[in-house]
Parts: C-alpha cells; structure tokens; sequence
C-alpha cells in the first residue's frame, strides 16, 4: 500500500511529514499543537490532523504534521520523521516511516531489537529520565515529558526557538510559573537534541512568507461564527462527537458577542436537548415561530431526526442542521471520518422528500455556509444541511482570515407582517406560491390574520387538512417544483477545467487538498485531468456542464457506497456508465496517495 | 371535504371581553371528534379561559402532537397560530417556539399516549426547563385515534370493549411531574368545565410549565363498564381536592369561593391564585404533603382533581437561561452580528 | 380525466363498478362488506376497498366494489352506480358516475337540483323515512339505514337473497334479535327497490364458479398468520395506521394456537412498546438473543427505526419489519395508499448501509413471505422489511386459500451450538464467512465459549472495538458482499413476456392487477407489451435480464419520485436512459387507467 | 491496539465458587476508562457479586448503551455474551432479549446521560413492566464521553470545571422510580463496594426489575470542588438508611449484619433480603415513608444510599404476560407452527 515513490527522493526543506504517535489523555495534543503552530508562524503551510479514539484517557493516539511549502497539506500516508512515543504501537507506527527516514524515541527504555529497520535512523532521547530528574509529581513529570519531547524536535526540524518560546509565552501569560517549567521542558530536550546528533534533519522548516494573513482554524468553530454572524438565536443540540465543538463556540462567542453589555442579558438561548428528536424539533418549533435557529449533529443524531426533519419538509418549516459526519454506520468510529451521510439527509425521512445540502471544504467555507444555509432554509422554508465532516470540524486548518461583508442582510423569505396581512384579502399558507414556488409564510404573534394550522398530515394550498388525491398532490407537487428552485441558489461548484482533458475528476468536502494534490502528481505521469468540488445539492448547471463536458468522470469520496455519484446519478443527466468512483473509507483523511493510486487503477483496467 | 370550515355566525348579544372580543372569537374550526368525546368539553373550557383571560388571540401558540386530542388544537383559537406536530413531540416543539418568541402563551395539547408513552422523556425534560407554557393532557386511558389500544395511563384491571384486563401499572402524570420537579400540577374532569376554567386561568398565568391532566373519556372506545376512565366511573370516584378561583392582576379579589380558608397565592405577573382545601388541610404549595395526600388517595381508589401542586417560585426557562426581555425574534440583526471589526480577534494568528 | 372509453360500452353483468358514499362512524363498513362477500359468495371475481379517514367518527368514507368476471378487480376510478348518502361529498361523488349509470340517494330528503345529471339515472330510496318508521332509538336507525341500504342494492344489483340471509345468520349466531332486525332492514330495502324500480339493473351480478377454493382475507391478517406459521415468538410494536391490525391479528392467532393447552401459558409474547423506537429495540434484544421476533408498522416508525436498524445492520442482528405503507411524507394521509418507503428502507440509516426488501403484492403473498423474512433475517443475520401497503393490509381480497406446506424447516441461519463451540479451537464473531459471506453466530445462554460483545461501534473479524482502517473495512466489506448474495434468495420476478415486446412494464406490490389489466386494455389497442413484478430486493439475475431484454422499461409505482426505478437505477446495470416512470400517489389503490393513460403519453411523447 | 486484552493469569490460591470458579473468572476484558474512574469500582463489585451468587457466566446477558459507563459491559463476565447497543435503547433491548429467554440473568449497565435523558422514556416503561434484570446506573452527574457536559442528574449549583453553575433541576433515578411504580430501588457509592455487593445480589435475585443508582465519580471531568458527584463531597455527604445483607435459597441465615432490628425479606426464588435501618424505623417497604425519607433527606442535602425500595410482590413482565416458563427460544417449532390443517378455519369462505 505505501507509496514509497513519493516520498523519495525529493527535497524536504519545508515538505515533509511527521508523525507523533502518543496515548490518550497525557496531555501530547498541546505539545503537538505546539509544534505545529510554530510552523505556521514561520510562515509555512502545514497541517495537523489529530487521529485520536473514542476514549478518554490510555488509548493510542496520533498528531499528524503535514509541511508542504505548496500548500499540499493533506494527510501523508507514510512518514519522514515518527515520533514514537507509545509502545502499544510501535511496530505499527514504525513500518509507516518512510525508507530513509527518521525514528525518534523515548531512549530511557531500550528499544525491542525486533523491531529496528535497516533503512530508518533511530534517534533516541531520554525524555522520560531526562524530566525525571528535572521535574516532581508524576502529574507534572508526564506532562513535561511531552513538552521537552517537543523541544527535542524543534532541534530536529529546525522550528525557530524564538517563534516556539514566543508561543509558550502567548499561552502561558499570566501563569509564570507554567510558563517558566515548560520553557525548561522545552530547553531540556532541545539541548539534549543539538548536543547529541547532527541537527537540523533533511526533513526541516525554514521559515518563508506563506501564511501571511492566514489564521488557524477549526470548522467547527468557523461554523459557530457563522451562525452568530448569520444571526442564530436558537440553538438546540445533544453531544455528540464530532460536532459538540461547534455548539461549544456558538455558545462561547455568543457569550462574548452577544450579551447585552447593559442589561448583561443574553439574545441568544441555547438549549441542550435530551435526545436529538427533541433538538430538531427545539429547531422546527423556534423557526416556525420566526427565529434563526440551528442544530449539530453526527450520523446517529441525523437517523434520530428522519421524522421531524420529513415535518420540516412537508410543513414547510425552516431548519439549519450542521452534520459533522463520522464514520457509519452505527456508531462507527466516533473519531474518524466520512462523508457517509450524503444519502441520509438528501432523502432524509419516509416517504417522497427532497433536501438541500451544503458541503463545505474548510473552515472558511464552513464560516461562509453557515448564513447561506439559513438564508437557503428561509428563503425556501425547509430544512438545510450543511454536511461537514470532523477533518474540517475538529482539526485546525491554515485558512485565509475570516472576512465578513457588514452589508449582508438576512434572506427572511416571504413573510408577511401585520401590515402586509391587512392588505391582503384573505391568506392562505401555501399559495400563492412565486416563481420558485414559495408561498409566503406568517409567524405567530404578529397578526390574526395570518393565523394557519400547520400539519404534517395531508394539507390543501390553504393549510387545511385533506385526504383529496389532488389537493394533496397540488402541495406535493410544489414542493418538487421548489427544490428544483433551490439550485440557482447554491453555490457554484468549484471548477478547474483549464487542462481541457477528457477525465474530470469530482470531489467534495474535505476530499479537496488531496484531490487537487493527486492531481498534480498524475500530471506529472502525463496523466491530466480536469477539476469539480461540489458545494452542494440540487445541482446547478455548472455541475451538470462539467459531467457533460467530460467522457470519464471519476468522483473521489470517503464512503463505501459511492454516495456523492449516487447524487450525481439520480439528479443530474449523467448517463452512470460514465461515472465511476475513488472510494477511501477506512476513517482517515484522505491522502493525495490515495486518490491517485484510485484513479491509475481505473485507467488501467 | 374532512376539513370542516364552521359558520361564522356573529351573536350580537355576546358578552365581550377587555378587548372587545366575544366568546366566539376564540372558537376553531369544527370539531370532527366523535359526539360526546370528552376532548371537545376540554376545549371549550379553554375557550372559555381564553376569552376570560383577554388574551388576543394572535398572541396563542397552539402545539400538539398526533392523536385525537392533538387535534382539538384546531377547534379553538382560530386567530391563533397552530402546529401539529408528530407523535410525542410537542414538548421539544414547544419549547423551540417558547425559546424563539416568550411573549407567546403556548397551549399545548396532548393525549395520555402522546405524553406518556413515545413522549414521556421530552415531557420530564419540558418539566426541568419549566418552559412556560399551558400543557393540557386529555387523558382517556386509550389510544383513541388508532381505535382504542390501552395506553400507559389504564388502570390495572381496566378493560378493554372486548373485556381484556390491563395488567399494567398506569404512569400517572402528577406523580410523575412532582417526581422531576413541575412547578403546577392539576387535575380535572372534562365533565366539569366549573372546575376546570379557573384552573386554566390560573395555568395561563404561572411562571412555568402548568401541566393540566384532564380525565376525558373517549367515548368510542373507552367508556363502557370495566372503564376506570369512563363518565360514570370518574363522576364516581373524584374527589375535589382544592377549589380555585383566579383573580388577574387588574382585578379586586372579590373570590368566587367563598373566604373562609381561602389561601391566595400572589402570581409572578400580580395576578392571585386563591384555592380553598376540601379535605381540611391539603396544602398544594407543600410538594410532600401532597405526595402524601395523592398516595393515599390512590390507596383508596379516588380520582383527585383540582389544583394539586404550585411553586411560583422556581425560575422559568428564560429566566434560567438569562435571556433577554425582548423576545428574540425581535432582537434586530444589527445587535445579533458582531460585524467584520469583530473577526481581527478570531483563530489563531 | 375520468377515462369514458373504458366505461361504456361493455355488457355489465358481472363486470361493474359500485361506489357508497358514506359518513364515518355511521356502521355502513359492515353493511358494505355484507354486500362484497355476497357478491363473493356467489362466485363472483370482486374486490372492496375502503377509503375511510383519518377520522373516527363523522367525516368522509367511502366503500368501492369492483365486480369482474375476468378477475380484473384493481381500483375502477368511474362507477356504474353511486350510492350517494353523505350529503357533504354529494357533488364530488355525482362527478364519477359513468354517463349512463346510476346513483342511488336516499330520497326521505329531495335531491338539490343544481347536482343532477342528465345522462345519470337517480334511483330515491326512502331509506331514513323507512327505518324511522320501523326501528327505535337513534343508533339502532341509523345502523339499520346502512342494512336497508343494502337491501335495496342486493335487489338492484341482482344479489342473490338467499346468500346474504345466510350471511346474516352466520354474522349473528347466538344473537337472534340482531339478526331478525338486520334481516328485517334488509327485507325492507330489497322490498321497496323491488317493488318501485325494474330490477336489476344493467350492472348487476349472475352466479360464476370463480371463487371456489378461495377466501376473502386482508393482507395483514395474512401476514400475521405467515408470522403465527414462521415461529415468531416475540413481537413488538407500537400501534400505527394502517398496520395495526397486522398486530390484532398476530394476537388473536396466537392466543388461539400458542396457547399451551395444558398449562394455558403463552408460547409468545407480545410486546405493545412505548414507541417505535423501542419496538425495533425489542425486535433486536429478542433476536439476538435467539428468538424469531418482528414488528410493524408504517411510516413514521420507519423514521424513528432509522438508528436501531443501522445497528441491526452492523451488528449483524436478524430482524423483521413489516412496513404497511401508507402515504408520507410525515403523518401525510395515514389511511390512504402508497408504495414510498421504498429508499427510507432500503438505505435505511446513517452511513453506508443496504437492507432487504421484500414486496408482497396480495394477501397471499403476505402469508408466504412472513417466513420468507424470518428466513432470510436469519440467514444473512439482518433487518429484512416487508413492505406491504394499506390497500393490501387492510382491504379484504379474494385470494386462493392459504397453503401451509408441513415440511418447512425454519432456515435458522449459521448459529452455533455448544457442541459444535467445543469443537471450535476459537470462536471468533465475524469469521470465518461462508461462500454467502455470513459467519456463524451464538446465542446467549448456551456456552460461555460462544460469548461476544455485540456492538455498533467498529469492530475486528473477532468482533473486537477497532478503529483501524483495514479491520473496519474488512467487516465493512464483507457486509456489502452479504448483501449481494442476498439476491439469490430473494423471490423471483413474476414475469410474463410471452409479448416478446420491446416495452417492458415493471412494478411492485398492490400495482399489479391493475397494471396487468392495463396490459390488456392496452393490447386492445395494439399496443403489447410484457410484464415483471418484483418481488424483493436485492435484485437478481431474472430482473437483470428482463430490463437487458426490452428496450423501453416503465416502471409503474405509486410515490413521486419514482422510488423503485431509483432503486433498479442504482442496484441493475440498466442504463438510466431506458427507465420511465408511471406514477400515482395521490393516495387511492392504483386503477387500470391511471397505467394506461400514463404510458399512452410516454408512448405517444 | 484500541481494544486490550487482559493477560489470563490463573492465581492457583484464588477462592472458588460454587460452580468451581474463580472471581477471575467473572472478570472481562481490561478497562480502558480513566485511572481512578469510579465506573471500574462498580464494574469490581458486578464481578463480585456475580462471583458469589455462583452465577453460570454464559447465562449472564450484559446490556449497555452508550458511554463510559455502557462500556464496562466489556469489563466483567468475560463469558457472558453483551450488547453494546444505542444511547438510551438498552431498555428496550434488555427487555427483547428477556422476553426472548426469561432465564437469562440481564445485567444492564447505563450512565446518567444515557437513562435520564435520551433514554429516560425506555427507563419508564422497564419500570412499567417489570423486566426482570439488574439495571445500573453509574452517575456521574456529567457525560463522560463527550467529554463532560452537565447530565439530567447534575444537581443545581453543581459546576463544571470550568465553573459554570447547572441550574436546571436534576432528575433522580430514585424518585423517578417510585413515581411510575418501580419494584426494587437502591442506591450506591462506587467508593463503598462493601455495600453494594449485597444490593448486587438482591438485585439479581429480585422479582422484576431493580434499579440501582450508584453514584460513580468522573475523576476527568466532574471530580473538583463544586462537584456534587466527586468523590468528596459523595463521601461528606453519604448517609446510609440500610444496611443490606442478602442470604441465598440454600444458606442457612447467619448474618453479616447484627440480627439487631433486621427485617427479613422472602425473595421468589427461597433467597432471604435482610436488612437493618439505619436511621432507626426506615422502611424500604412502604412507599410513601420512603418518598417521605427521601425527600427530606434530599432537603438536608443528603446522598442517602443503600437499599432503599422494595416490593416483592409485583409481577414481572413474564407473569404479566402469562408465558410458558421454558424460555421462548426453547419451545419447539413444532409446538409453535399449527400446521396446515389449521389454515382450514381461516379467511371468508
Ligand atoms: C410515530 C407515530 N407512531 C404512531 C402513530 C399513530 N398514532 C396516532 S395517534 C396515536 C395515539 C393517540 O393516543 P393519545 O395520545 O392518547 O390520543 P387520543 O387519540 O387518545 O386523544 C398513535 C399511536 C403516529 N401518528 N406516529
Ligand atoms: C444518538 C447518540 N447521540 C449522542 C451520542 C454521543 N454520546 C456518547 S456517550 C454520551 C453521553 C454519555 O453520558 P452517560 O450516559 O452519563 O455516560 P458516562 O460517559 O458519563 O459514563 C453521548 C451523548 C451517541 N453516541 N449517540
Ligand atoms: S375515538 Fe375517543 S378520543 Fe377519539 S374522538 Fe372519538 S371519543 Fe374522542
Ligand atoms: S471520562 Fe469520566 S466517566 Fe469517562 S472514563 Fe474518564 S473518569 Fe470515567
Ligand atoms: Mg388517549
Ligand atoms: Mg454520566
């Protein structure tokens, strides 16, 4: 499976691949992230992926650093340098280091002979008898043992101790005394490192001008922004991971933002539901009452809403449901991920219904959906999904700033105010509908005149309970009509088609680094291909044009069951034969290796 | 056609509320519940509550579940906004519309099945939130509208038309509210509408959930002999535990009851809440006594109604959740968006 | 649209429609069911469906019979006699009389003028002023206006005396009062219809042979006995319309054959949950721990089933889901008819999961494919759904006797005993596979040597927590395999293509007779064309091969969007282009002229 | 490797049960929870009890949902077969696979969030048919897994970490218990094995289903200084009303607790429950003084534990239900098919 090929021999000042292999709940995930901002203070893209399991404390865990002055930051599948740092995985995590390449370890314990590879350099550190001697407690010693750990490596890389020192100052401010034991930490290993091997590595930074004006961010907090920017007042979640981050920060900038600073009361409630049927329907409840109002869920929460998410439809109710997808099905893994939950929500519910999806690529795009959804979920009176996934939602990105343009005006859809009621001779909910096939809808406290009984039972244009074949059918059929609307709307997909090449290769959501990665290196074989991310459903014209365009279209996407080419099969024209899948989903992010050695299997066969 | 628009004749010898507004006003659509069904007495107490309370009709929320019962949120109100939801989820329904918009006075309308069945966790999690709201139970001890299974409130020994026995305990909704901390707690009969207006009244007004349970027999189904949820076994067996009088913030006491062992409760909104004890001493603001007083009834096979148990004390969900006066769906966008300037401080950098 | 051509001219003896207008809660159902199994005892091919509301007492109900000679008793959608006595409906009802048929009123009140039609006949029966005269008290009037009512139509229709007497006397063995005043209402309809018109009509009926050996049963009394046969022991469900009565039924043949005779204890248990939710937990619990257990249900519990069928999925747990489907989405019209759970099932769940279908089309299949379910549920250790509909499940059809075949060995699937565990050097969950991909399980309570630990999350072959790429995929995988070998075992299309047409139609479930009569009627116009009706899916090699051989396929169904063509889309290789679509899903059973108007305008477009 | 697979080493000088078996051999797989985690306390005592009561393991059925707490089904009777299945839907599933074989012993290990919350409707209908089994609740006030959220069971006041205060009113198991009729209710410390051996065992030998609420610290997330379910603060403020002592069918009563004030409890299967009040006069059989004990011991503040509710005289789900007393798995399909002769009577002719 490695392949070896792209990882040598290439020059690896500024692009290489770490990989720090710890146990859960030591404390290694700050000292990684450490390691890994540095980098991006040196102006360096890079990446880190926490792979972390559903536990708490004394599983295998991993950080990977991806630094690729390009900007190609997706997971690595092999590694210049392993940071082995958890016995438990040792022999796993040594045959994942590129040949050539570096091994370091813990050298208080001696290393099991076994497992030492011929073409891997061992670079032994006596972390843990090194804090020993330096620190007291066991608490403190195991916590600083990851810190010197990290100070032995910015030897190895050549990170900037200024920069790194820096950061400890930064984050320790105000707590001198942690401050001054990890700046020790860090020195500790750092010494022990230049003063015992030849340093920097051939894998090392230096420092370049690439993130400029970039922040690092996560999704899920992106998309918190986004719904306090969009001007969400009602939120309503259960925990579940990966999206309880997101509500985390809706409820920490809230707080922040949105507290009146007279009154020091809140204009924002959140509510945490007992189940995720109750939050879905805290959502239907406060937007049908005229708020903007979200959920967040993974997979097991999205099965629980089929049903309400099927009223929201029918009824026509506004509803924003943010799904970090995780891998299915079941439980699954809670802490890898997928986009396996593309068929779940395009078709969420029994019976005949129809959903509008978002699928965001980064942080940035997470931010910006966020008011898209709620304008789309307004504008159309239905429920909106935005389907990220927990690469973008939990692991922090290099992103360009977050910008916000301050003449946005919320798209509230038709409602209709006591004044506008007045003038009308008589309303009714579902008619007459414009030419997206929206009919204007009324709150409650506003006007009697615009009172209606909503239903998710059989209802006539006028909001009355039926069992007429044609009645029904006539709100049925609008509903069809007005999901077709929704496509104008979406945004458009992301094209690079300037190879004019006959293979258009279409991707979406976190896929996109490794993709356009993979496709880079298959230019490189003399393999050129033409570029699709989709941003979400119903499919606009662009999306249908590239299909069009292109004799073989290979959609790359982390599911079993080809989910997003479903989509494309169903919704759009594409005759199928022409379709066909790189499919990656063992749970992790998905690496450029993985994507081309796909799509050379399909042009060779 | 099913839905059946009722004639819109106006009485001019009508008595008018503050507002102006007749009895009339507050009616619904036609009720196409079968004649006789307890659920359409229920809703014309409310009706009649509703008239009484001078509330405008566009300020109601109306919320149910499926069932027949849920659907008598149609027959009242017609100015009011409705929202039927699915089966059992009314609770987290209303609560969202509660959270969105706290000027509403939310009415929600439930069934036996619909509450203590598929919705029982959302109901016990309604009562932590003390959402404030109007939450009517009308109980019949069957599942009326898919044609008369047993529900969770069947008594043991309660038969079926055919004659089978439930075995099942039956989950009954004052208990469960004082196990999990409601703050009002009533019981009524939907054959006596006397009773049950001021304790509607009184629900409209307290600071918190108020959840009525009112005996109402599904006569289709459940009101033949055997039935502990029929008429003739309810006007039987209730025992009238308080009797209560509502008295609205503007107004002089000049009670209904009469004063002697009169106890008023002031109201968060100025309003009084005055009840009188029937046997001697139930005092509905002492949550063990009452425990005490509604096991041992129990024990002896009565049905208790009337005011059961109040705590206008406890906060309610905005006041928990520190919310601001204004209803949030009139919170303008501009105090809602922190603006571009606010961004500089976000990620890291 | 009322399709004139198909009504006149044609000899209608033994081939006619009648409609009764009637109002809910009232008591006609018995009256109108008196007539069909007269019409049924006289050997004469007939259906009846009942179009009642969501409703118990006072709204809209309607009752259809459908005399055919030649078996073609499908849905009729223009009737050659009305039987109008719901005041509310009247119009409505006047509009689908055939021109030149008849509408029978009750003439105690006069006929509103502006509603007669010139081409219809008006037969007045007096039928309140009858019963008033000769019945007391207001129930029994009003429920012997529905007896005098059929009266009057057995003399119209030409029904013969003697039968229905018998009926009444069988209906009321034991309760001799009842049944002299129901034989006296009778009498006193028949009497006044002899004695003031010139009976019978054109539409009338004449003894045939043609229902000897047959029964007149609903499907979900069927289904229940298939379950009663198949060994079921547990059942668990939380009642639903239209599938309640599946219960009802499971119920009272249990306590009738599983009721030991010797201890009077029950050989079953059946379980009323207090949801869907946990209905589908019970089914599980009691699978797993050895037991044939299912539930049912429509809709709306097909939602809430979504997380614990993802479950049942991975964890590989038998279960059996009778979905009587009604019309969606969300509480949608509950008592009316469609086939539109066809995806939520098939996918059912968050992630990559497929599950089997089954889809009975008569009562009698119902029966069969009870065990059919069991069976496969445990064979290929998985959810299986029948998916029945409510005109199949609640409306009485003539159907050949049910057939019990005494030799049936219930196909337990691989479960290991405590024996075979002895021989075993180790007993590992998810291996080794058969040629079916199915490993053996072991139920609790036999040997500690077979014990497990069931669960949702990712798991190794040995059924170990996991959340390495390649041990998750290797069950993963597995799973998707599993499901095509399901295939096999799935029922085989029922297909005539003796037309050796190019136009293939293709359906599903309570379609069929009324598509099977649109064949004919279209080969009345020369247009020909051959038939499959699938029965299950996955699909097998007999539908491949019926979509490869014809080069226009319609797929007739009833939901909008197009729910078993997406599924022959996605699961056959049949290229998408060749796949149209009839659809009805405004709620009624599907009619022979819905098919044939439907497919003249693809073949005419 | 996530999962770990404890060392099988047999100590030669362990004690052995009545079946010949070691307490090792009711252990399971290593617990992969927080050092310290007061779940792997109750998992200790489980394996204890089963250990004792001399329990064949393969007719332990372990049932969980999900959480930290669900895990632990994973961490004793290594022999028994287990179910790890959805949040909050181990009732209905335990009760699936009793229904299906009643003479399995049904473990069902669950955690705050997971029954008083998401699954908090399932835990009421157990309640409501008595399903024979264990039900543990390991409480720790927080959700462990998501990594520390307040559960349904947080007290008012408690904090997070962090310092933010709950102020929504918590659920007890216990009061939820006897308000929809519950037969067996205990509650235990994860600190105090001692007492929750006995309990353990009462609890499996219970008629229908028991339910122990045992208060089961998260050293991760909820241990600090203004956690009401740390283990200070359960320790400061533990009061015990029973002691608890449980002597099986065979065994002659010679107690572990001073025969001083003991009360003796028949139990169906010959086993005696023996146990002695703490504070003098408390009564674990009468409904209402226990309500009344409790509820008073909650006004003090108080973490009462022990066993504090029984009734041995309820059906259980099978009783109820009138099944054979094979389990159902065992009857014959002979015995359960009828045959095609039967088929004769059936449908319209
Ligand atoms: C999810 C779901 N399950 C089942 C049903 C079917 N159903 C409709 S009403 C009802 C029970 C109603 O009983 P109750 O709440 O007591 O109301 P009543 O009709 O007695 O007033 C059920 C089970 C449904 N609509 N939705
Ligand atoms: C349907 C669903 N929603 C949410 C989750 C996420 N989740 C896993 S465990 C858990 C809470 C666990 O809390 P508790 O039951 O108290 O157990 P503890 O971890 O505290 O022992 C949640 C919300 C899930 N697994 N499934
Ligand atoms: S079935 Fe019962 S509950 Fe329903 S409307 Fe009729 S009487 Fe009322
Ligand atoms: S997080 Fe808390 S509950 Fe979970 S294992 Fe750790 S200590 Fe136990
Ligand atoms: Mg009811
Ligand atoms: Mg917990």
């Amino acid at each position: 499976m490695a392949a070896q090929h792209f990882a040598q021999p290439r020059s690896q000042v500024n692009d290489f691949a770490v990989k720090l292999a710890n146990v859960n709940g030591t404390g290694s995930s700050s000292a990684n992230n450490l390691l890994m901002r540095s980098i991006f203070r040196m102006g360096v893209p890079v990446s880190g992926k926490n792979l972390f399991p559903s536990n708490i404390q004394g599983l295998p865990t991993w950080y990977e650093i991806r630094v690729n002055k390009d900007g190609h930051v997706a997971r690595a599948r092999i590694y210049d340098l392993m940071v082995a740092m958890n016995g438990q995985t040792y022999a796993r995590d040594i045959a994942e280091v590129a040949s050539g390449g570096f091994t370091m370890y813990d050298s208080s314990w001696p290393l099991d002979r076994d497992l030492i590879r011929e073409d891997v350099t061992y670079l032994g550190v006596p972390l843990a008898e090194m804090c020993n001697d330096e620190f007291r407690g066991p608490r403190e010693r195991i916590l600083m043992k990851n810190i010197a750990c990290a100070g032995a490596l910015v030897a190895m890389l050549g990170i900037d101790m200024e920069v790194i020192a820096q950061l400890l100052t930064e984050q320790f401010a105000g707590k001198e005394r942690l401050r001054e034991s990890n700046q020790r930490a860090l020195r500790l290993g750092h010494d022990f490192a230049t003063s015992h091997f030849d340093f920097p590595l051939p894998c090392h930074v230096e420092a370049m001008d690439a993130t400029r004006g970039s922040i690092l961010i996560d999704g899920n907090t992106a998309a918190a922004l986004g719904c306090v920017y969009a001007g969400a007042t009602v939120a309503a979640w259960y925990p579940i991971t990966p999206s309880t981050s997101l509500m985390d920060a809706f409820a920490k900038y809230c707080a922040k933002f949105r507290r009146d600073p007279e009154t020091g009361r809140n204009n924002y409630l959140v509510l945490q539901a007992e189940d995720e049927l109750a939050a879905i329907g805290m959502v239907l409840g406060a937007s049908w009452a005229g708020a903007r109002a979200f959920t967040s869920t993974s997979g097991p929460g999205i099965s629980l809403m089929q049903e309400l998410i099927g009223m929201g439809y029918y009824a026509e109710i506004p509803a924003v449901v943010f799904d970090v997808q995780r891998v299915g099905p079941s439980t699954g893994m809670p802490t890898r991920v997928q986009q396996a939950d593309i068929l779940a929500c395009a078709y969420a519910s029994h019976g005949d219904t129809k959903h509008v999806l978002l699928f965001p690529a980064s942080p940035a795009e997470c931010f910006e959906m966020a008011p898209t959804a709620f304008d789309l979920a307004e504008r159309f009176q239905t429920p909106v999904f935005v389907l990220s996934d927990l690469d973008i939602g939990m692991n922090d990105w290099v992103s360009p700033a977050l910008e916000w343009d301050d003449s946005y005006v919320p798209d509230r859809g038709r409602v209709l105010d006591a004044g506008e009621l007045r003038e009308l001779e008589v309303y009714h909910r579902y008619e007459p509908a414009d030419s997206e096939s929206v009919a204007a809808r009324t709150l409650p406290g506003v006007s009697d005149l615009g009172a209606y009984f909503t239903r998710g039972s059989g209802h006539t244009i006028e909001g009355a309970y039926t069992e007429y074949p044609e009645e029904y059918q006539a709100v049925l059929d609008r509903l069809a009509r007005k999901h077709t609307a929704v496509a104008e709307h979406i945004p458009a997909p992301v094209v690079d088609d300037h190879a004019h090449a006959p293979l258009g290769i279409v991707t979406l959501g976190s896929c996109e680094l490794a993709v356009l990665e993979a496709i880079e290196l298959l230019g490189k074989r003399d393999v050129s291909a033409d570029y699709m991310r989709i941003r979400g459903f119903p499919f606009g014209i662009a999306v249908r044009a590239f299909l069009e365009a292109h004799d073989t279209i290979v959609v790359v996407e982390q599911n079993r069951d080809s989910q997003l080419r479903t989509l494309l099969t169903l919704e759009t024209p594409v005759p199928k034969e022409k379709l066909r899948s790189v499919l990656a989903y063992g749970g992790y992010p998905l690496s450029a290796e993985d994507v081309v050695d796909g799509i050379t299997k399909i042009l060779e066969a | 056609m099913p839905s059946i628009v009722k004639p819109l004749v106006t009485h001019p010898g009508l008595e008018r509320n503050a507002l102006g507004l007749t009895i009339r006003d507050y009616e619904g659509g036609m009720s196409t519940l079968c004649a006789g069904c307890g659920h359409d007495s229920v809703t014309a107490a409310i009706t009649h509550a509703l008239w009484e309370s001078d509330t405008p009709p566009h300020m109601i929320a109306k919320l149910s579940g499926i069932g027949c019962s849920a659907k008598t949120a149609a027959y009242f109100a017609r100015g009011a906004h409705g929202f039927n939801g699915c089966h059992g989820r009314m609770p987290p329904i209303a609560t969202g519309a509660s959270a969105a918009n706290r000027d509403l006075l939310c009415i929600g309308i439930s069934g036996d099945g619909d509450s203590l069945s598929i919705g029982l966790g959302h109901l016990a999690h309604l009562v932590r939130r003390n959402v404030r709201m109007v939450y009517v139970i009308e109980n019949n001890g069957v599942y009326g509208l898919t044609k008369g299974q047993f529900s969770a409130s069947a008594d043991v020994g309660s038969t079926t038309k055919r004659g089978e026995a439930n075995h099942l305990q039956p989950i009954d909704p004052m208990f469960l509210g004082l196990s999990v901390g409601a703050t009002f707690l009533a019981r009524g009969f939907s054959g006596d509408k006397r009773q049950l207006v001021p304790i509607f009244r009184a629900a409209m007004a307290h600071r918190g959930l108020a959840i009525i349970d009112v005996i109402s027999p599904c006569v289709t189904f459940n009101d033949h002999e055997g039935s502990t949820k029929s008429y003739l076994f309810t006007r039987q067996h209730d025992v009238q535990m308080t009797v209560t009088d509502f008295v609205p913030p503007a107004e002089e006491i000049t009670g209904i009851i009469p004063d002697q062992g009169v106890v008023s409760i002031p109201m968060h909104d100025g309003a009084t809440l005055r009840f009188r004890s029937v046997p001697d001493g139930y005092d509905p603001t002492d949550r063990l006594a009452v425990i005490e007083h509604l096991m041992s009834a129990k024990g002896r096979g009565e049905i208790v109604t009337g005011l059961l148990y109040v705590d206008e004390q406890s906060s309610d969900l905005h006041e928990l959740g520190n919310t601001t006066d204004k209803p949030l769906t009139q919170v303008p966008y501009e105090k809602l968006c922190p603006g571009s300037a606010a961004l500089a401080g976000v990620g890291f950098r």
